[in-house]
């Protein structure tokens, strides 16, 4: 392979000396420099990525990072693309997640809630605990579309989840 | 006259018959019934195991939007929801341990202290319209229809969230008559429709169900009346079944409250979405030439 | 971050003169578009007419060919594995036509492939939709409207933006089956940006003379490549999909057929053999070749694998001379350093300035002369903003969006953007944005005919790994709709090859040793080994204590 | 019905769970039977909800998680607001589908309701029965 030109690029800024923050990947401490996103200092501490990476542009969801920060209960859910890193910050990225996705035929169903409770019955366990709206990474109020969802209001559910990227991608029957 | 508004889940689709009629009902009586934004299922049944606190999220995320909205009264129309939004209220407004640990964990709404006060639509068109300002506005007066008014579990109990004491029960009777049909109250009024159990055990679902129409049926209603979408759809929609499991029985229509308060105030039926409705009701109506006379 | 203080000083000079840019827009007045004469001049400075920049290739079907030197060393590279230790009697899965590439050409290749009985099977390097389809978002093209448009001015647009270049069937083509493709994608649940009345709402895109650019928000590509996956899934009973598996080389046979491909599977470093009745080839671009150094707007896998492994098996390649620099890219802050704006926010009223707050070229030239306008701008000029990070950019003007069009419409139209900066603490509604041009797309490819067909027999050709359809420049909106278009000509052709194909012959590599003899011939001695699968970001530093990088795995 | 007691038979921690998930002191109960007689689902229950409470104060788990009759419970409250001991028994009874519940054991499973059914109810009959029958 040609030689790698650091200067290209993406990886340009991560070169010059500048202040270094420690994170913890998947538990273990390296320095890397601030002010990079998760996925530049990952790269930066030597990381290749084959899953967990994809437009680099915050839009396909590849990249779903949770991490914590010291001293603070939180569970924080960024795309490593996106997020900068913090001092402290432990991190690892999401795992395959196969999401339950129904099957449909889009000529054939109506546009009545109860093709929604068919196909998603766990819609109608919802205890409104607002976790998912807090760890969506591209801040969608993923409790009020659901909330729409149930309302039959499926105008506004689309609108509010419009900017949904399915980070935690819903694979089924996928051969490989 | 503004006042906040739940719908709840139900009355936005399958009993919308319930929700446009009020709302076009109570619009007609100088009351616009405002939906909350950002409302959220309110959990249809209040959380009674006493460390299950998850489930006292949604109801009060619905009463923080009413404070949100500078308000401090909520109508609620379905009694489902009125049972549940009235209890979580209670207990958020006399809990203070459960209070904070609720408040708390919602750290991303404001604290909640049980400042709104939660109205069933039924109390608010006595309380605050009056049964005179209602006769006075109506048009189709509702005369000669016997109906049986069915209260079911959550209006009445527990008594902490009753809307009237249960054995001095008038609110139901006061509207029918204030609509010029006549009150045939009955034992079952106040008995269970048998509620979920309609999923989980159809037939003791349909029995329960059998056993109500009859009781009605005996003292010579015409037709129900309801507040629950969940009463209505097992005494309704699943009326078929019990007919079907016993000859005695006679189709008797099923409504909502709202319904027959719209039409009497001569709204007329297209407000009333009678097609949604699961038994004769538009026929009873017609017969009764209540249909014609708006 | 946000902008540090001595970038809000330069900001004040931009909001100095916008007022008085708003009421200029109001009354319609531009900076008048260059002559086709001063086009040609500013065009020096775009990239592509950096002599140095490229070489000639000295192997395969289009030997001779300049183009640059980060395609040529992809190109004049070994494969990445010995034919001799490939046993090609032992085949892992055997479909009527495979797909490779799982972006928005693969996929509807896939599903019209399937809606004529073939059973088909999606390759692709990252998950399926992992692709530049996901991150296209202005729009997509198409004269659906019956007023004052058609395919004939639609066409017109796209050849005067290719520089009369293009290979005109193609865009025949390309244009004239537009409008299906969009009522296609309607009934499959795409929610394009429309009016209350339900029709759709459409833009003016850089170069066109005619507001046909249909949008969902700012993620169009998005909402195609969810919709377009979506369906595929649903169909999951003939459409298999075989992820984290790349093509590396193609399989013929011995009459010199395409039969198949080699995948790797990049996790367990395994190599599969499919043999297919015919193969499409849709692995998209090369953003992440960074050519000339550029940053990119690419997804992280548009490494031009399909065009090598291709063009081992003899199919030539066209227009790859020419490589789109998107004229506005993110410069700063640094995370988002490469980051596409979309034209969408010029054509929605925002302007270019420089650093003194003035206008220096009209926002809608085709995209090359306006990059290179911008780099003239800063290189020759002097007028470009310095960027903390030592880069140059001149600045994207959006508050004059919600001046125009009401407060809170860069937030509505702009959806993806608007967050993104929110993160770094920088409000686009208010404050301008700091940009330069980007490696956007690969203007050429393998050569194709207007039926999805290559010189070789049974390899179909989708999307942006083709070339010929734009000519020397794509213009915005034209990309979704090239692949969507040769995406579901390609599905139908590859599967009508499939039904009439019964012998499938002897597979063979015999087309890669060919080539690795040619190399020798051609005096070319490396160690590159090709495709490259993904771009290596890895430091000097940690490379240094790599030892074992020497392997060809899919880490080193 | 003849049933031992023992200590053999009585478990502790059963009756402190119970205590502890409902909320109420069940041990009040006289055993009057106001709460069969005024329950409308009583002739579907094979221990009508005197009996359960007993069974409930004398800690004999088994029979009282065997049952079917917290799973025939509507939640009507006919009896608690009968109860002259100021007994909640659909709290009681609510601690006991708990008990089950909570091993993530299913009354009813969501996945399984027919797709017919599942069309005409209303949200909720759905929301309600899976608040009160699913873990």
């Amino acid at each position: 392979m040609s030689t790698t030109d650091t200067t290209k690029g993406e990886s340009k800024e991560t070169t010059s000396g500048k202040e270094l923050v420690s994170i913890f990947v998947m538990g273990k401490k390296y320095e890397v420099p601030k002010n990079l996103t998760i996925m530049k200092a990952m790269e930066y501490a030597g990381y290749k990525y084959i899953r967990g990476c994809g437009c680099r542009g915050g839009i396909c969801g590849a990249c779903g990072t949770v991490y914590r920060k010291p001293g603070d209960y939180h569970i924080y859910v960024g795309l490593a693309c996106q997020t900068v890193v913090e001092d402290g910050m432990y991190l690892t990225q999401l795992p395959f997640f196969p999401a339950n996705r129904a099957t449909y035929n889009l000529e054939a169903i109506g546009s009545d809630p109860e093709e929604v409770y068919k196909k998603y019955p766990e819609l109608f366990r919802c205890v409104a605990c607002n976790a998912c709206t807090k760890v969506c990474p591209m801040d969608i109020s993923v409790m009020d579309y659901i909330s729409a969802i149930k309302q039959g209001d499926f105008e506004k559910a689309t609108e509010l989840s419009f900017d949904c990227i399915q980070c935690i991608f819903p694979f089924e029957n996928y051969g490989g | 006259m503004k006042i906040s508004y739940y719908p709840g889940c139900t009355l936005k689709t399958k009993a919308k018959n319930m929700d446009c009629p009020g709302v076009a009902a109570l619009n007609a009586l100088g009351v616009e019934l405002v939906e909350l934004p950002r409302w959220n299922c309110c959990g249809a049944v209040f959380s009674l195991a006493d460390d299950d606190l998850l489930h006292l999220l949604a109801p009060v995320r619905d009463l923080i939007r009413v404070v949100e909205q500078g308000d401090n009264k909520l109508v609620v129309a379905c009694s489902m929801c009125y049972n549940t939004l009235a209890r979580a209220n209670l207990l958020m407004r006399e809990n203070s341990e459960k209070r904070h640990t609720i408040n708390t964990f919602m750290e991303e709404e404001r604290d909640y202290n049980g400042e709104v006060e939660v109205v069933h639509l039924l109390s608010f068109l006595r309380d605050e319209i009056g049964w005179e300002k209602i006769k006075e506005s109506i048009k189709v007066p509702l005369r000669g229809l016997k109906i049986a008014p069915y209260y079911g579990c959550t209006l009445l109990r527990p008594q902490s969230v009753a809307i009237e004491p249960p054995e001095k029960r008038t609110l139901f009777k006061d509207l029918i008559e204030t609509m010029g049909a006549t009150v045939v109250d009955f034992p079952a009024s106040t008995d269970c429709c048998s509620s979920y159990q309609i999923l989980s055990n159809p037939d003791i679902g349909i029995e329960t169900v059998s056993k109500i129409l009859e009781s009605a049926e005996s003292w010579g209603a015409e037709a129900i009346v309801t507040s629950c979408p969940l009463c209505e759809y097992n005494l309704g929609k699943r009326q078929e079944d019990a007919l079907r499991k016993h000859d005695k029985l006679k189709e008797l229509p099923t409504f909502y409250f709202t319904q027959l308060l719209a039409l009497a105030l001569g709204l007329g039926a297209e407000v009333c979405n009678f097609e949604l409705n699961h038994n004769g009701v538009v026929r009873l109506m017609e017969s009764k030439k209540f249909l014609t006379a708006a | 971050m946000p902008y540090p203080q001595e970038l809000k000083e330069l900001i004040k000079v931009v909001e100095k003169t916008r007022s008085e840019r708003v009421a200029r827009k109001k009354k319609n007045e531009e900076v008048p578009f260059l002559s086709l004469e001063e086009r040609k001049k500013i065009l020096d400075y775009h990239p592509d007419f950096r002599e140095e920049g490229r070489r000639e290739i000295k192997v395969g079907p289009s030997k001779g060919y300049r183009i640059a030197h980060e395609m040529v060393d992809m190109l004049e590279a070994k494969s990445r594995v010995n034919p001799d230790l490939v046993d090609l009697s032992q085949v892992d899965y055997e479909t009527d036509v495979l797909v490779i590439g799982g972006g928005g050409a693969g996929t509807s290749a896939a599903l019209l492939a399937q809606e004529q009985g073939a059973k088909v099977i999606i390759a692709t390097k990252l998950r399926h939709g992992d692709a530049n389809t996901m991150m296209a978002e202005g729009g997509i093209q198409a004269a659906t409207k019956g007023w004052k448009d058609s395919p004939y001015y639609h066409y017109l647009d796209v050849m005067g933006g290719g520089h009369f270049k293009n290979i005109p069937d193609l865009v025949d083509t390309l244009v004239t089956e537009a409008p299906d493709v969009i009522l296609w994608l309607g009934k499959l649940g795409c929610n394009f940006s429309k009016f209350p009345d339900g029709t759709l709402k459409t833009l003016h895109g850089g170069g066109t003379c005619r507001k046909r650019m249909h949008y969902a928000a700012d993620i169009t590509g998005a909402e195609i490549m969810r919709t377009i996956r979506d369906e595929a899934r649903n169909r999951s009973q003939d459409i298999k999909v075989i992820e984290f598996s790349p093509a590396v080389e193609l399989i013929l046979n011995e009459n010199g057929e395409c039969a198949g491909a080699l995948l790797y599977n990049m996790e367990t470093e395994e190599y599969f053999i499919v043999k297919a009745k015919a193969v499409i080839m849709a692995t998209g671009g090369s953003g992440r070749l960074h050519i000339q150094n550029f940053m990119t707007t690419n997804h992280y896998g548009a490494t031009a694998d399909g065009i090598v492994i291709a063009y081992r098996a003899g199919v030539g390649i066209c227009f790859l001379h020419t490589v789109q620099y998107h004229p506005t890219g993110v410069v700063f802050p640094e995370q988002a350093e490469g980051i596409l704006i979309t034209e969408k926010f010029r054509g929605s009223g925002a302007n270019l300035v420089n650093i003194d707050g003035q206008q220096f070229v009209n926002e809608r030239e085709p995209r090359d002369v306006e990059s290179a306008a911008v780099i003239k701008e800063c290189v020759e000029k002097g007028k470009g903003i310095p960027t903390p990070t030592g880069k140059f950019g001149v600045w994207l003007d959006s508050p004059m969006i919600d001046i125009l069009s009401g407060e809170g419409t860069v937030e509505r139209e702009f959806p993806g953007k608007f967050i993104l900066y929110k993160r770094f603490g920088i409000d686009i509604s208010k404050e301008p944005m700091l940009i330069y041009p980007t490696l956007h797309y690969q203007n050429g490819g393998l050569e194709y005919k207007s039926k999805g067909e290559t010189t070789l027999p049974g390899l179909f050709v989708a999307g942006e790994v083709g070339g010929g359809v734009h000519g020397q420049n794509r213009l915005m909106g034209n990309s979704l709709l090239d692949i969507l278009v040769f995406g579901r000509i390609a599905g139908k052709s590859a599967a009508d090859y499939a039904k009439s194909r019964s012998d499938m012959g002897i597979l063979t590599l015999d087309h890669v040793r060919a080539y690795h003899k040619g190399l020798e011939e051609a005096d070319i001695e490396t160690d590159r080994v090709s495709p490259m699968l993904l771009p290596d970001y890895t430091l000097p530093h940690v490379k240094e204590r790599q030892l074992t990088s020497c392997y060809v795995g899919t880490l080193r | 019905m003849t049933i031992e007691i023992s200590d053999k038979t009585y478990d502790e921690e059963f009756v402190k769970k119970v205590e502890e998930i409902s909320g109420e002191n069940f041990h009040k109960c006289m055993q009057c039977g106001t709460c069969s007689g005024g329950c409308p689902m009583i002739e579907h229950m094979d221990i009508p909800p005197r009996q359960i409470m007993i069974l409930t104060h004398f800690g004999l788990k088994d029979k009282v998680i065997s049952s079917k009759t917290a799973w025939i419970c509507a939640t009507c409250n006919a009896c608690s607001v009968r109860c002259p001991r100021g007994i909640e028994l659909t709290k009681v009874m609510e601690a006991i589908r708990q008990l089950t519940l909570r091993k993530n054991i299913n009354y009813v499973e969501p996945s399984a309701i027919s797709e017919e059914i599942m069309a005409g109810l209303p949200q909720i009959a759905l929301v309600s029965c899976f608040r009160k029958h699913t873990s």
